[in-house]
């Protein structure tokens, strides 16, 4: 056995689970907050990384109109603005009245917002793959490479410190901060979060602006990657593994999950891809998290289901 | 005053429980048949069927499978684009394994075939509920597109990976194959639909669309009533999965004849029959029709309208198209969760007082 | 001495023991819900089970119609003595029920909701269904002929194709008697059929239990906090409280033990 | 015509489905409105386009679009059309998807002269109707590839070159690098291939090369939309072929060149099909691209006199379809050698039938005789941009010959970097012969006799 190349394989698993975690993140923090399977969270994703792109590319609507370009901290900044905004949309024109309807209404709501704005990105910003370059270093970890023989990505790494950080700033949020205290309150008990003095509705604004902020970061990570263009929305279904595996209402459990998808589908894929032809990864990943639902159907860390006549 | 239904009495139970026990529905019905398979196929064009009737039919067989496991028995699946592959391909290799079996035998086949694979991926559903399985039946979806890609003898080996329905006739028409009549295509996908429709009504109204029911509304004290889980859900996967199979059938032996799976069978299909049942209405036969048409004319509609219409231009039609497509979706779920059927339904109620609104 | 008491007050036919509860235990993890529990129902008798909250009635309930698992303890039902136990398995016997929330299938009517209580009784198969004609329709005109009995003796005619989400509480209770009594139930298991009706619906469901014991001669065993309902409709009275069986007998009998009524009233358990 | 058709469509929709009485108004609206616009348009040439700007490929369906009509509009614009009459060119979406596209294809083919699909997928629809519908499909270089024989496929043409040529041109490209074809054996080469239907074509003839030349060979898939292929490069970068081809699509292009420059993999021995190697594919990937190679029938860049044509008629006149800056990418280009042979075709049918009213017949007939040559194409400005092309009535492909070009990523443009290689006949023939013969067999298809 080819130990270094083990290590390469888990190793990239582990990165590339980062990368499904950070959408699936967004998923886990909305459905928590609101019971809401947000099926546009890729879509938001590819939103997010075009309003990006525009407010630094001499071609977008930004500099045609204003005559300049953003730096990119302050296009960052922009963009969570422009999330924001869009949450605000979303909970203005669609979330207030479907409050109390089935999962499943919300679920296809989500899937009408994903196409709203599928169809909005692509009349505002085209269709053209847009190379985002925002200085996340790319390429392979020269150093290890040379020195070891172990090859890294450098924007793996960089997205596993983001989701990373991304996490712990999460976590302080719900821990210490009054409104995060009001959102988890929500997660257990609608009634409960409004004797914080917190409406519902803002409530879900303000999940839904962190969700468009998270899938930010996921389609900056993403479009580095492979560019910013329409089929960034379908990263979406690579996180949905991740996210049935580590359970619907689990950040923790949307990260290790991602880490467990991540790792068995690029063992899956090497090692036994080759035996039955190959590009296995897509369904197994699937069957695998299938396989973890028989043993726990909440998920890795998802609430228990109790039940009750 | 037409839509009346003073002075009809029902004298039985079975008069009582018919399909449509108003008079002036069963006419409207029986005379849209009447219209949809003694008019249509005069007027049939190429256009009209490979366009409208053939897409219109197809996805309403499998938005009543999908109604069924979803609506009726409450599991909501998202592995519909791989049952229809498993219907397509057993197609595939029935006819071309058997090319002297009838067509229509074949599509049933295709249809027990895909009930039974149907039944494996329903196992885990006695474990795994609401949106956990929905994801889990995606792996259903990868599995068997990946499955039907890879391996050569689902596709005769040729040398494309693409399969091909063969040409054939019955009662000496052309059925498949270059040169068929579209009204031939259009009869045999209608027969089919209306023939199944009937009998999806009929399980639903009966024992086991009871049990079905019970199972979605409230699994737990169906249970303690009597109703089996296992052979409740099992049986939805099933005859859900028949008819998706019978859908797939003749989505790719009648109205393409020709699929390739990582595209015909993809997710994006599996995503449009569950927009079906829910703008149509879950739980409902007709609502499946409703649905199915809404879904195929609706984007042909804004389409044409825009393009030949308006005359925007073609690409931002699209993204318009897209956009309205998607708002549409979220107002209708606004206006009535319970889809355009309980629409239908509360336009009758209003109908029957009228003109006296009170 | 209870039993002999039992038999010579009860002017009806109370025949031999069909139900026997014995030494039943059963915990969530760790939590103790019932301990050791034991007592015994007869054929045709109406046993009320009473007791304060979490006294662990429902879940007595719940363990015989099989849908808790007792850790230590059988059931044993007309001679067969079980413990692991399906809860459609249970149904299957002959023991019905039905549940302090309502536990109705909301998106039904009344019809569909009674008619789903006679599964267990219908045996054609799917091919048959799917045609609905000879034999499947004869049956389900049959069946559809027996819920309407069941209809008019609840008194419901006029809410026969309603949506059960729709209707109002006191009446969706009378809905689910009567999907439990449509399975044509050896036993049938009420708990808090009265629970939240004014006086008047008390009386109408105090009636119609009474009716169908009386009528159908069904074995019922139900759970109520009105004793005044309580001592009148029951023939045998079992009393819980934090899980254990506190005293059984007749109304009269237990109406005069301390314990239950220290219980009731409250004091203090050490 | 197609008036009509809309008409008596909606009419039955309405029968159908009364609650859409609002919906069906709005079709019926259109359905009044369009043959008033296709009336005005009946005497000119009908070349329908199926683009796909939108859905996940529609980066590379857009420039291509846009090569097409413009080659069109500036023949319209420049010399008032073909022979004088001016051309039509409506445009309809498919996103890439065979569905659409049928309906697409539904909705043009009145009058059309001829297709150019777009898809593999939608390829495969229009070949059996075609035969009925008489109107010729020219699927240039991709779609089924046995279509090359015409004797069985009379309506549907794929010159320049197959994917199986392809497949042989890039193979002899690797020997000449490796000095000669007896060099082969023992090398590694390996295939990073979209998969479906289209990313599987090279296969069997890369197998049956494989099995001639003695290289090792395998195929590693990488699954739609591919922004994902850590696996596969991995895998590569353990195995260490001597040289990778790719068969990639979309996303999957550019996230595969980036991977291979991750990993260090030498980008001259990585050579991407033809439909692997626009701009698009390379530029995220910035400088990491250089040296990347891809298969080509046509130049790339807007340096030859019909580039300046079509930016003096076409943009000038303010008819351009896309950007004047991007016109001249690989995939622009593309569209526009397409126009060209087809509106060659279209020529040809007008003389050999002496009309200037042709049909769809008479074009199939365009197509199956047509010759362009090198002195034609100086005429139309693209001396040196492609090689000249006969068909004949056995060979629908044509010459089958591929060239490959080379990405420089400092200059950001494509170059030549080879010959353009015959393909070896005796490899894809065969291959052909039995693909063709099943096709045959399926549909009870007699072949044509072609003397």
């Amino acid at each position: 056995m080819d130990w270094l190349f083990l290590t390469e394989t888990i190793i990239s698993g582990l990165m590339a689970g980062v990368m499904y975690s950070l959408v699936a993140l967004g998923f886990v923090l909305i459905f928590k907050a609101s019971g809401i399977f947000n099926f546009a969270q890729g879509v938001m994703a590819l939103f997010a990384a075009l309003a990006l792109y525009d407010f630094l590319a001499p071609e977008g609507w930004f500099n045609q109109l204003f005559g300049f370009t953003l730096p990119v901290p302050i296009a960052i900044v922009a963009t969570a603005g422009v999330m924001v905004i869009l949450a605000w949309l979303i909970e203005r024109l669609v979330l207030r009245y479907l409050i109390n309807q089935e999962g499943i209404i919300l679920f296809m709501a989500t899937i009408g917002l994903a196409y709203v704005l599928e169809g909005t990105g692509d009349l505002l910003f085209g269709s053209d793959v847009k190379p985002l370059d925002i200085g996340i270093p790319q390429g392979a970890w020269d150093y290890l490479l040379d020195t070891h023989g172990l090859y890294i990505e450098k924007l793996e790494i960089f997205a596993a410190i983001t989701a990373a950080i991304l996490v712990t700033v999460l976590a302080i949020f719900f821990q210490k901060t009054r409104i995060g205290r009001a959102l988890r309150a929500v997660a257990d008990d609608h009634q409960a979060a409004l004797s914080v003095g917190i409406s519902l509705r803002a409530i879900w604004v303000i999940v839904w602006a962190v969700a468009g902020f998270v899938a930010l970061v996921a389609g900056i990570m993403w479009g580095s990657k492979s560019g910013v263009q329409f089929s960034l929305s379908l990263i979406a279904l690579k996180a949905l593994p991740v996210l049935i595996l580590g359970g619907f209402t689990s950040v923790p459990g949307a990260i290790v999950g991602g880490l467990i998808i991540g790792v068995g589908e690029k063992l899956a894929e090497i090692y036994v891809g080759p035996m039955v032809g190959g590009a296995i990864e897509n369904w197994f990943a699937y069957m695998l998290a299938l396989a973890f639902l028989l043993f726990r159907p909440q998920g890795l860390f998802g609430e228990k289901i109790i039940e009750r006549v | 005053m037409l839509y009346r239904e003073t002075g009809q009495f029902k004298t039985s139970y079975q008069a009582d429980q018919a399909i449509f026990p108003i008079a002036q529905d069963r006419w409207f019905i029986f005379g849209i048949i009447a219209i949809a398979v003694f008019v249509v196929p005069f007027l049939i064009d190429d256009y009209g069927a490979n366009a409208v009737l053939l897409p219109f039919l197809v996805y309403a067989m499998a938005a009543i499978g999908l109604n069924i496991l979803t609506g009726y028995c409450g599991q909501l699946s998202l592995g519909t684009g791989g049952f229809m592959a498993v219907g397509a391909y057993s197609t595939y290799k029935l006819f071309t394994a058997f090319p002297d079996l009838n067509l229509i035998v074949i599509v049933i086949l295709s249809g027990l075939i895909t009930a039974a694979v149907g039944v494996l991926f329903g196992l885990p559903s006695l474990r795994i509920k609401g949106f956990y399985l929905a994801v889990a039946t995606l792996a259903s979806q990868f599995f068997l597109v990946w499955m039907f890609n890879k391996f050569g003898w689902f596709y005769n080996y040729n040398m494309t990976g693409m399969i091909n329905m063969p040409a054939s006739t019955m009662f000496g028409l052309q059925l498949t194959g270059p040169g068929a009549h579209p009204a031939v295509r259009y009869l045999f996908c209608l027969g089919f639909v209306l023939v199944f429709a009937l009998v999806a009504k009929n399980i639903v109204r009966g024992r086991l669309g009871r049990e079905w029911m019970a199972i979605r509304d409230m699994d737990i004290a169906a249970e303690i009533i009597g109703i089996r889980p296992l052979y409740a859900k099992l049986s939805a996967f099933a005859v859900s999965s028949f008819y998706v199979g019978m859908a797939g059938a003749l989505y790719f032996g009648i109205w393409l004849s020709s699929a390739e799976p990582v595209e015909a069978f993809d997710i994006n299909q599996s995503f449009l029959v569950l927009f079906m049942i829910i703008i149509g209405g879950l739980g409902s036969i007709m609502g499946s029709f409703l649905g199915a048409a809404f879904i195929v004319l609706m984007p042909l509609v804004l389409k044409n309208f825009m393009v030949d219409g308006l005359d925007i231009a073609v690409v931002t039609a699209k993204h318009v198209e897209i956009i309205t497509m998607g708002m549409l979706i979220i107002f209708f779920l606004i206006v009535e969760p319970h889809g355009l059927a309980r629409l239908w339904t509360i336009a009758k109620e209003k109908l029957r007082l009228w003109p006296f609104p009170h | 001495m209870t039993e002999t008491a039992q038999q010579m007050t009860s002017a009806k036919k109370i025949g031999d023991v069909v139900l026997a509860v014995d030494n039943i235990s059963l915990s969530f993890g760790g939590v103790r819900a019932l301990s050791d529990i034991s007592f015994q129902v007869r054929e045709h008798q109406v046993l009320s089970i009473i007791g304060p909250n979490g006294a662990g009635k429902s879940s007595l309930l719940n363990v015989i119609n099989g849908f808790y698992h007792p850790q230590e303890g059988t059931i044993t039902y007309r001679g067969v003595t079980r413990k692991q136990m399906k809860p459609h398995q249970a149904a299957r016997q002959g023991i019905a029920r039905t549940f302090q929330n309502i536990a109705l299938f909301k998106g039904m009517s009344t019809l569909d909701n009674i008619m789903t209580g006679r599964n267990t009784i219908m045996t054609r198969n799917v091919l048959w269904q799917a045609l609905r004609v000879g034999p499947a329709l004869q049956e389900e005109l049959a069946h559809r002929h027996r819920v309407e009995e069941i209809i008019d003796f609840l008194e419901i005619e006029h809410i026969r194709k309603t949506p059960v989400g729709k209707l109002p509480y006191g009446l969706q209770k009378r809905v689910e008697l009567g999907r439990a009594l449509a399975a044509e139930p050896s036993m049938l298991l009420l708990d808090e059929p009265m629970a939240g009706m004014n006086v008047e619906e008390k009386q109408d469901m105090s009636r119609f239990v009474l009716d169908v014991n009386s009528e159908f001669g069904t074995t019922i065993v139900l759970i109520e906090h009105d004793m005044g309902v309580v001592m009148d409709i029951s023939d045998y009275v079992v009393v819980l409280d934090y899980g254990r069986k506190i005293g059984d007998g007749l109304p009269d009998e237990v109406r005069s033990n301390q314990d239950v009524i220290d219980a009731y009233l409250g004091v203090s358990h050490d | 015509m197609r008036g009509c058709t809309a008409a008596t469509t909606t009419s039955r929709g309405e029968g159908e489905k009364m609650k859409f009485a609002k919906l069906t108004k709005v079709a019926l609206a259109a359905a009044v409105v369009a043959p008033m616009l296709s009336a005005t348009v009946l005497a000119d040439l009908k070349v329908p386009s199926m683009d796909y700007r939108t859905g996940p490929y529609a980066p590379n369906g857009i420039p291509f679009a846009n090569g097409y009509s413009d080659y069109l509009s500036l023949l319209n614009e420049r010399d008032g059309g073909i022979e004088g009459v001016k051309i039509v060119n409506p445009s309809c979406e498919t996103a890439y998807n065979t569905k659409q596209g049928v309906e697409c294809y539904e909705k043009l083919k009145d009058g059309a002269l001829v297709f150019q699909p777009l898809s593999t997928g939608i390829t495969y629809q229009l070949i059996p109707r075609t035969i009925v519908d008489k109107v010729p499909v020219y699927s240039m270089g991709y779609g089924r590839t046995s279509a090359a024989n015409g004797k069985i496929f009379p309506y549907v043409f794929n010159f320049p070159a197959t994917y199986w040529s392809q497949a042989t041109a890039l193979v002899q490209y690797i020997a000449d690098q490796e000095g000669g074809m007896d060099k082969l054996k023992g090398k590694k080469i390996y295939l990073v291939h979209h998969n479906s239907a289209y990313g599987k074509e090279p296969i069997r003839t890369l197998e049956s090369m494989a099995a001639k030349y003695g290289f090792t060979y395998r195929s590693l898939p990488v699954d739609h939309p591919g922004q994902e292929q850590k696996a596969t490069w991995l895998q590569i970068r353990r195995e260490k072929p001597d040289w990778v081809l790719m068969w990639g699509w979309g996303v999957m292009n550019q996230v595969a060149v980036k991977e291979a420059a991750s990993i260090r993999f030498p980008m001259d021995h990585f050579i991407g099909v033809w439909w692997s190697g626009s701009e698009n594919d390379v530029l995220p990937a910035g400088d990491a691209a250089d040296g990347y190679l891809s298969g080509a029938f046509h130049a790339a860049g807007a340096g030859f006199p019909v580039h300046a044509d079509i930016k003096k008629h076409v943009y000038g006149n303010g008819k351009g379809k896309g950007e004047i800056d991007r016109v001249g990418e690989v995939l622009y280009n593309r569209g526009m050698v397409a126009a060209m042979w087809t509106t060659e075709a279209i020529r040809n049918a007008m003389k050999i039938h002496g009309t200037k009213d042709v049909t769809g017949e008479m074009v199939r007939d365009g197509f199956e005789t047509l010759k362009v040559d090198e002195a034609r194409l100086a005429e139309l400005g693209m001396k040196d941009f492609t090689y000249g092309i006969q068909i004949t009535c056995e060979n629908h492909e044509g010459p089958g010959k591929v060239a490959v070009q080379q990405w420089d990523a400092k200059a950001k443009k494509w170059s030549m970097v080879s010959k353009f290689y015959e393909p070896l006949r005796d490899i894809t023939g065969p291959l052909i012969a039995e693909d063709s013969a099943a096709f045959a067999k399926e549909n009870n298809i007699t072949p044509r006799d072609c003397n």
